[in-house]
């Protein structure tokens, strides 16, 4: 018997940053995936169970994240977790998930790790930073001869990682990796670094930054004249809000992600239905964390659909593997299979334009 | 050999010359008095036999022992003990923990065994509660045993401090100002103790104090400072009849 | 002598569970110098904080022209021309001793007068002039004394509440000190309210004396009366103690408890 | 009012001042060591928890409420006792050798940081170890070869002469292992306070001048206290390292720090009742409010952040209504209970009171 | 040039760090409370311009929206003296230093409910334009935080050794009951010296909102601008601002010139070299007491 289950409800849990420096990430996604859970119970749930999604804020701090995954399992029972935010914490609490085979669904970090052994009870909805550096580097290599490969991180796991994989990936092309920087979440400027990484020469810089940060970067570089250098963002920083600086500050900036941008494509039909939906909800505009957590859901509500009337957690799993469908929210194709449990294995490399996310190319 | 011997002290604060050459000795078992107008030096040349000030000049010699070879903390190990004109008493802590740090300089036991709180620790304890519940029948202070520091009034503190520097069983004690803010009956109580402790205790004393009738009373020597010099030195007596003192200190209708 | 300028009701005063004024009154007029004795402890102190309203009353009133002032921010006190030198000094001890006496006028205005009183305190006290700038905090135990004294006369008071200014003086300045409130007094017509262990110099100077006990006014009258009371002779002035105390250490009981 | 009869001086350096006492504190230990078998597992690890932040509130106490230097960098030595730890036994040192060694290779570290800046004082103290709090991070990831960086560690499981215990598949052995160490803390602290050393630390907190007159070498003390601090605050950081389950750069922020101090001013500063009054604010209301909120608004997101700044109001109500901690509002309990029916209604009504400089020393 | 440029931009980023670290001082210096939520109180100004200028909220002329923003935010200070601070008075500043990280999580809770936590940037003339003097670049935006962190620090440190309420604050701080005797308003006085500081950090904010993007969590570089006001000798007013100068200027050369994984930690470990060798900073005005 699987807990976090009964005939009228399932419980999902999420362990999730709503009031630290990761808020911006955490509050819409889990706003997105609220709305999703919301309209599917009032369809009359997934097989006559109403979902539950219970959010746990741990201000991005390691010892509050096990206090929320602590009430999550053995209080509120969880049937699944959806979404939780932050590597470290993520890992932790696989310690605690796997040896109950709860799955661990869509977490909010693109690191490597989140598939690590045992896989079974892990899905991930996306590219890692580790591929998207490498794809955005290897697009940017061919379409603009760049020679040399930079990085400026944040010295955590997401900004090592981020530089790790410039600095393979520099090598397996061939390519220099010629210098680096590396950064407090709480710098604001960044001219001394933009100095050196001009002086080394960089084509491409690979940004590991916070997203305030990546936009500052970007600024500050036109302003000292460097035009002739491609920074490169990750799903990190893949916001509507970064294309949308005022005074074109970005303009010119790429990013590697897992999914298309949700502003470029508003007239669309499926991102136009969500983003009316979204506002009139929570009163603020949707952005591409909050299209995330929603599609994070709907994944979910079709894994639950699929995997039957007799829920389980390995019926569930089942259900998760059988999935394969196109996401018209994201636009990319999502499938699952006992051997891949990464939904969407495209990257999307698109450029800011007219204060846009314009998608340049899919890998 | 004097217990204490200061020689050529000075002492300046900028343009202040706080103390001027200063040299005068304290005999063993005697009680000596230093007086003098304010600002003349006197809680300075505390200060500086207390190595709370660095001299520009002058020797320092304590019981053979070269005072300026010591750390202030060190002073005490010596056998020096003091009190404060303004008092500086440990504000939130008992009258009985304030006297019981004054035994700090007779703590025999390690970090480790306190932690343990070993037999020996206790017995130790035992011994500073003794040596400090007899300083409180001295002084009377047992009212206020157990009474915070922080709500005592001005007089009670003078003499919780007195007890702070006794319970270190100190050979000099110096006292700074003893009697200031003491009505008339609590000068008398102190008189009576300063005799006591040279007498019974055989502690030698060496204060500062302005209220000549105190003065007069216990001390064998009077020095009387002026701008950080000797301005006269003897008896009571003498001192008080000598003019330069008068005129700079006591003042006509002098008490 | 005139109508009461200060007047306290049966006032009572706590710290925490503590009583430390318990039912106080008296009276003091215009021009009048009231000084009030008391063993340590007393509440004398208090009493003085609890008129400037450094200290709110639990019970009774302070009235100062007829009016009630009590439980009013300590500032409104002194705007009504109540000033107090505090017991311990109490100076600003990282401001000069310039910046200290300035403070000292910080509720007038008159700048040239300030100036006036600024050298007459500097008149009075000249080491202050001559150390204008040191920091307070660096000026010897008696030095600090005679700022705060100072200090309490740049406000220019109706009636001034002194916590012991002898305290840490040399009998020289004693004296001199004593003469300069008397002269406040009989030239200025401040009005004085003293708390003094020196009771000999403060009967002299005071017309009228209450003694406080244990949070209680156990004994008053005019300072000539009290100099000649017995209990006052043994207990505040020190009379006869060589002959009575001596050898003996006896104490004698007071009369009054 | 209870009333002690003192007969001899032992009397007064005992643990306990009298029987009821004794009484008293011999059933809350029989309620500790019985809670696994009133508590759910949820409860029982929130319990654990609260022991946890409770041993490093003894740490930061000795260190600001009995010794009055405040620290914002307790966090690092969290990090060096957890770190220590796993470390030590990842080179095959037995857990009971490892632990108590875990203290006290954060205690000397403590001690050698203290040695600059113990010249410090106030808020240039706390600084400084706001200092060390954020180069921790910075530490951790530049000495990846031994910490495992940006990655982080994963303490291996304790086994104690074959006896094993886990934090998540053994809730009650873990409690139990917790509930000792906080025992021998307390009674650490409690048998410095009664001795020479935690008199000496309260001399320097009052006056460091007198202090030094009556023989007590300040730099000295108050390195003691940093590395008793230290080597306490060690031994949480090793249970919390095990508690988490895994712990990176990131775990030990400045975050913890500033909590750390928060905790115990709120608890109560200079009293050991403080830390773990403290430590039930700091580590259990957050969780309170958040099972509050599902109960009252339902779970999922109504408003983000709503437990944090629920948390900070209550907190802010706190301090402007007791701002000597819970300790203080407990004592003022306690007094009124004692003196019933007599105690006055406004008998602990705060009396006016002023603040004199820190700068002078 | 190259190091002419990173001197120049290093100016103009410690000038932030400066502007935040005037606020701590000058409660400091009145009080002698730390307000562990000055950065928050920037943040919070950042957001109020925010709101008043930029489009999708009540649009109003930047210019009219700048003094607003200053007006709204020194009655901010003064009413939260007025309701939270004065319960404390007389009060171990440790308590105050709890009060105001409490209330930075209550500042940044707030202002994510009103504004979210994406990042926003502030439509600020300032944002606008650089201006290029021979090789070296300098934004509007910097040079204007330059002018005016100068300028504040010059009218407050005449102000407080000029005026007599200056005057009156510093021995408010240093004798609460010495204050009272002398007819000083102690509260209000304090009331005042908190709107003051909220005046400041809603200029800072300001200008750090016109120079890149802000978001609720923008205070945490207070804990940076506190270091800066501690190198600088808390306390001292030109302190505050050289502390600043110095840590901005610091970081762009450790970042240019240090291998990555150590430039960050550059502003920490001057931060306490200084404190060694100066343990109460650049401008002390700590003192032995004398006794
Ligand atoms: N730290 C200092 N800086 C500058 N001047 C100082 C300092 N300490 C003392 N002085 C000056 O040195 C002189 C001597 O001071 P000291 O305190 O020794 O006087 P004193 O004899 O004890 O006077 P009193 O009887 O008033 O206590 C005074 O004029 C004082 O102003
Ligand atoms: N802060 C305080 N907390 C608690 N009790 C206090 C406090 N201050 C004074 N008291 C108590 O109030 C009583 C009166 O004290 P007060 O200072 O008024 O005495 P006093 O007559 O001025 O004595 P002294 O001559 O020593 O200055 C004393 O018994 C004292 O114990
Ligand atoms: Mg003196
Ligand atoms: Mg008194």
């Amino acid at each position: 018997d699987s807990q976090g289950v009964t005939d009228s409800e399932v419980v999902f849990g999420s362990v999730n940053d709503l009031s630290g420096i990761f808020a911006a990430v955490g509050v819409p996604a889990t706003n997105g995936a609220n709305l999703r859970f919301e309209e599917a119970n009032a369809a009359g749930g997934v097989h006559g169970r109403q979902i539950r999604f219970v959010v746990e804020d741990n201000g991005y701090q390691i010892p509050r994240a096990m206090q929320g995954y602590n009430k999550l399992l053995n209080r509120d029972k969880v049937f699944g977790m959806l979404l939780s935010l932050g590597t470290p914490m993520n890992i932790a609490g696989f310690k605690l998930l796997d040896p109950k085979g709860i799955p661990n669904v869509g977490p909010l970090s693109s690191a490597r790790q989140m598939l690590q052994d045992p896989v079974d009870n892990k899905f991930i909805g996306f590219s890692s930073y580790y591929d998207q550096v490498d794809a955005g580097v290897t697009y940017l290599a061919g379409e603009f001869d760049a020679k040399e490969i930079c990085s400026m991180y944040i010295p955590s796991d997401f900004g090592k990682e981020i530089q790790e994989s410039a600095v393979e990936t520099a090598e397996k092309l061939g390519l220099t990796y010629a210098a680096e920087t590396s950064h407090k979440p709480d710098e604001l400027d960044f001219v001394g670094s933009l100095t050196k990484l001009k002086a080394a020469g960089c084509d491409v810089v690979a940004l590991g930054l916070g997203v305030r940060q990546g936009i500052t970067v970007v600024g500050t570089a036109k302003k000292l004249g460097w035009t002739d250098v491609k920074f490169l963002n990750t799903s990190a920083g893949f916001l509507g809000v970064v294309a949308a600086v005022p005074g074109g500050v970005t303009e010119g900036l790429y990013a590697a992600a897992g999914w298309v941008d949700l502003v470029a494509r508003a007239e669309e039909e499926a991102p136009a239905q969500f983003i009316a939906a979204y506002e009139a909800k929570f009163g603020q505009p949707a952005g591409g964390f909050a299209m995330l957590g929603y599609s994070a859901a709907d994944t979910v509500v079709r894994a639950l659909e699929a995997a039957g009337q007799d829920l389980t957690q390995e019926a569930f799993v089942k259900g998760m593997e059988s999935l394969a469908y196109f996401d018209e929210l994201t636009d990319t194709q999502i499938s699952y299979s006992a051997e891949d449990h990464r939904g969407a294995d495209d990257i999307v490399i698109s450029v800011v334009e007219a204060g846009k996310w314009k998608e340049l190319s899919r890998q | 050999m004097s217990l204490l011997e200061i020689k050529n002290a000075t002492l300046k604060f900028g343009g202040v010359v706080a103390v001027n050459d200063l040299s005068f000795s304290v005999e063993e078992g005697e009680v000596y008095a230093i007086v003098g107008p304010n600002g003349a030096g006197k809680s300075t040349a505390f200060n500086l036999i207390s190595r709370f000030y660095e001299p520009f000049a002058g020797t320092f010699t304590f019981a053979g022992n070269n005072l300026l070879e010591r750390e202030a903390d060190q002073v005490a190990d010596l056998g020096i003990a003091r009190t404060f004109q303004n008092i500086e008493l440990f504000e939130h802590a008992t009258v009985l923990q304030n006297l019981l740090v004054g035994r700090h300089r007779h703590r025999k036991t390690t970090l480790l065994e306190e932690m343990f709180f070993t037999p020996r620790v206790r017995r130790e304890e035992e011994r500073h509660r003794e040596a400090v519940e007899e300083v409180i029948d001295f002084l009377d202070l047992q009212p206020y045993r157990n009474k915070m520091i922080a709500g005592l009034p001005y007089g009670v503190r003078k003499v919780v401090e007195l007890g702070r520097a006794l319970a270190s069983k100190p050979r000099l004690l110096l006292l700074d100002e003893p009697a200031s803010g003491l009505s008339v009956e609590e000068t008398q109580d102190m008189r009576w103790w300063i005799d006591d402790i040279r007498k019974q205790m055989g502690i030698t004393v060496l204060m500062v104090e302005h209220d000549m009738g105190l003065v007069s009373g216990v001390s064998d020597r009077v020095l009387a400072l002026a701008d950080g010099a000797k301005l006269a030195e003897g008896t009571p007596a003498e001192v008080q009849a000598n003019p330069a003192v008068i005129e700079a200190y006591l003042g006509a209708g002098a008490v | 002598m005139g109508e009461p300028l200060l007047e306290i009701k049966n006032l009572e005063s706590f710290y925490g569970p503590i009583m430390a004024i318990r039912g106080v009154s008296l009276k003091v007029d215009k021009g009048q110098i009231v000084t009030v004795l008391g063993a340590n402890g007393a509440g004398k102190s208090t009493l003085l904080k609890t008129i400037s309203g450094i200290m709110d009353p639990e019970k009774g009133e302070v009235l100062f022209n007829g009016k009630p002032i009590q439980g009013q921010e300590p500032h409104r006190i002194v705007e009504h021309g109540i000033v107090h030198v505090p017991e311990g000094r109490e100076v600003f001890p990282l401001l000069t001793i310039d910046e200290n006496l300035s403070l000292g006028a910080y509720t007038r205005s008159d700048k040239a007068e300030i100036e006036r009183d600024r050298e007459m305190v500097f008149d009075y006290f000249p080491i202050l002039a001559e150390r204008r700038n040191q920091e307070a905090g660096t000026l010897s135990g008696g030095q600090q004394q005679m700022l705060a004294i100072g200090r309490g006369l740049m406000l220019r008071p109706q009636i001034m509440l002194l916590d012991e200014p002898s305290l840490g003086l040399s009998p020289l300045l004693v004296q001199e000190i004593f003469a300069i409130l008397r002269r406040l007094n009989t030239e200025e017509h401040v009005t004085m309210m003293l708390v003094e262990q020196n009771a000999r110099i403060a009967l002299d100077l005071a017309d009228v004396g209450y003694v406080m006990e244990i949070g209680r006014i156990v004994m008053d009258g005019s300072a000539d009366r009290l100099m000649e009371s017995d209990d006052i002779k043994s207990f505040y002035l020190g009379h006869q103690e060589e002959g009575q105390r001596g050898e003996k250490r006896w104490k004698r009981k007071k009369t009054w408890r | 009012m209870r009333i002690h009869f003192k007969t001899s001086y032992a009397h007064d350096i005992r643990l306990f001042p009298d029987r009821w006492t004794f009484c008293v504190y011999g059933a809350l230990l029989a309620l500790a060591f019985g809670l696994p078998y009133l508590l759910d597992e949820f409860y029982l690890g929130e319990v654990t928890n609260v022991l946890i932040w409770a041993i490093a509130g003894l740490g930061l106490m000795l260190l600001t409420g009995q010794t009055g230097q405040a620290s914002l960098g307790h966090a690092a030595f969290l990090a060096i006792g957890c770190y220590a730890n796993t470390i030590l036994i990842e080179q095959g040192v037995p857990f009971i050798i490892a632990f108590p060694l875990a203290g006290i290779i954060t205690g000397f570290v403590g001690l050698l940081i203290a040695v600059p800046v113990l010249r410090l004082h106030g808020i240039y103290l706390a600084i400084a170890t706001i200092a060390l709090s954020v180069l921790a991070d910075d530490i951790i990831v530049l000495t990846e070869h031994w910490s495992g960086g940006v990655s982080g560690k994963f303490p291996e499981m304790i086994t104690i002469f074959g006896f094993e215990i886990e934090r998540w598949s053994m809730p009650s052995r873990f409690y139990y292992l917790v509930l000792v160490v906080t025992i021998i803390c307390t009674l650490f602290y409690r048998n410095l306070l009664r001795s020479p050393l935690g008199r000496a630390f309260a001399a320097v907190r009052d006056s460091e001048v007198s202090a030094t007159a009556m023989g007590v070498h300040i730099a000295r003390t108050k390195g003691k206290a940093f590395g008793l601090s230290c080597m306490i605050t060690g031994w949480s950081g090793a249970l919390m390292g095990y508690y988490a389950g895994t712990f990176n750069n990131e775990t030990f922020s400045l975050v913890i720090s500033i909590t750390l101090l928060m905790m115990i001013v709120i608890g109560g500063l200079g009293s050991i009742h403080g830390a773990f009054f403290g430590a039930v604010v700091v580590a259990f209301l957050p969780q309170a409010l958040s099972i509050l909120k599902d109960n009252v608004v339902g779970s999922g997101v109504a408003i983000p952040g709503l437990e944090t700044g629920v948390f900070g109001l209550i907190l802010i109500l706190f301090i402007m209504f007791e701002p000597m901690g819970i300790y203080g509002r407990w004592l003022k309990i306690r007094t009124w209970f004692e003196l019933f029916p007599f105690a006055r209604k406004d008998m602990f009504r705060r009396q006016k009171s002023y603040l004199k400089t820190e700068r002078l020393r | 040039m190259e190091v002419l440029q990173l001197l120049i931009s290093g100016l103009a980023n410690g000038c932030v760090y400066g502007l935040i670290a005037l606020g701590f001082v000058l409660i400091y210096k009145a009080t002698e409370a730390v307000n562990f939520a000055q950065g928050d109180f920037m943040m919070i100004g950042a957001f109020v311009s925010l709101g008043l200028t930029n489009a999708e909220y009540m649009h109003l002329p930047f210019w009219i929206a700048a003094p607003l923003t200053i007006s709204i935010m020194a009655v901010f200070g003064y009413l939260l003296d007025l309701f939270v601070l004065r319960h404390l008075f007389g009060q171990n500043q440790t308590a105050v230093v709890i009060l105001t990280i409490a209330m930075g999580f209550v500042l940044r809770f707030v202002a994510g409910l009103i504004w979210g936590h994406e990042p926003q940037t502030l439509e600020s003339p300032l944002a606008l334009g650089d201006l290029h003097i021979g090789g070296v670049v300098l934004g509007m935006a910097d040079l204007a935080i330059i002018v005016v962190t100068f300028l504040l620090t010059f009218f407050l440190y005449q102000f407080f050794q000029r005026t007599k309420l200056g005057l009156a604050m510093q021995a408010a701080s240093q004798n609460q009951m010495a204050a009272y005797f002398m007819g000083i308003p102690v509260k209000r006085v304090q009331g005042l010296i908190w709107g003051l500081s909220g005046a400041t950090a809603a200029v800072a904010g300001i200008l750090f909102a016109s120079k890149g993007a802000i978001d609720p969590n923008a205070g945490l570089l207070g804990i940076k601008a506190f270091a800066a006001a501690v190198i600088g000798g808390f306390g001292s007013l030109p302190g505050a601002l050289a502390g600043g100068l110095i840590v901005g200027v610091i970081e762009p050369f450790a970042a240019r010139y240090l291998a990555a994984g150590y430039s960050q930690i550059a502003p920490y470990a001057l931060l306490l070299a200084v404190l060694i060798f100066r343990p109460h900073g650049l401008f002390s005005q700590v003192r032995v007491k004398k006794v």
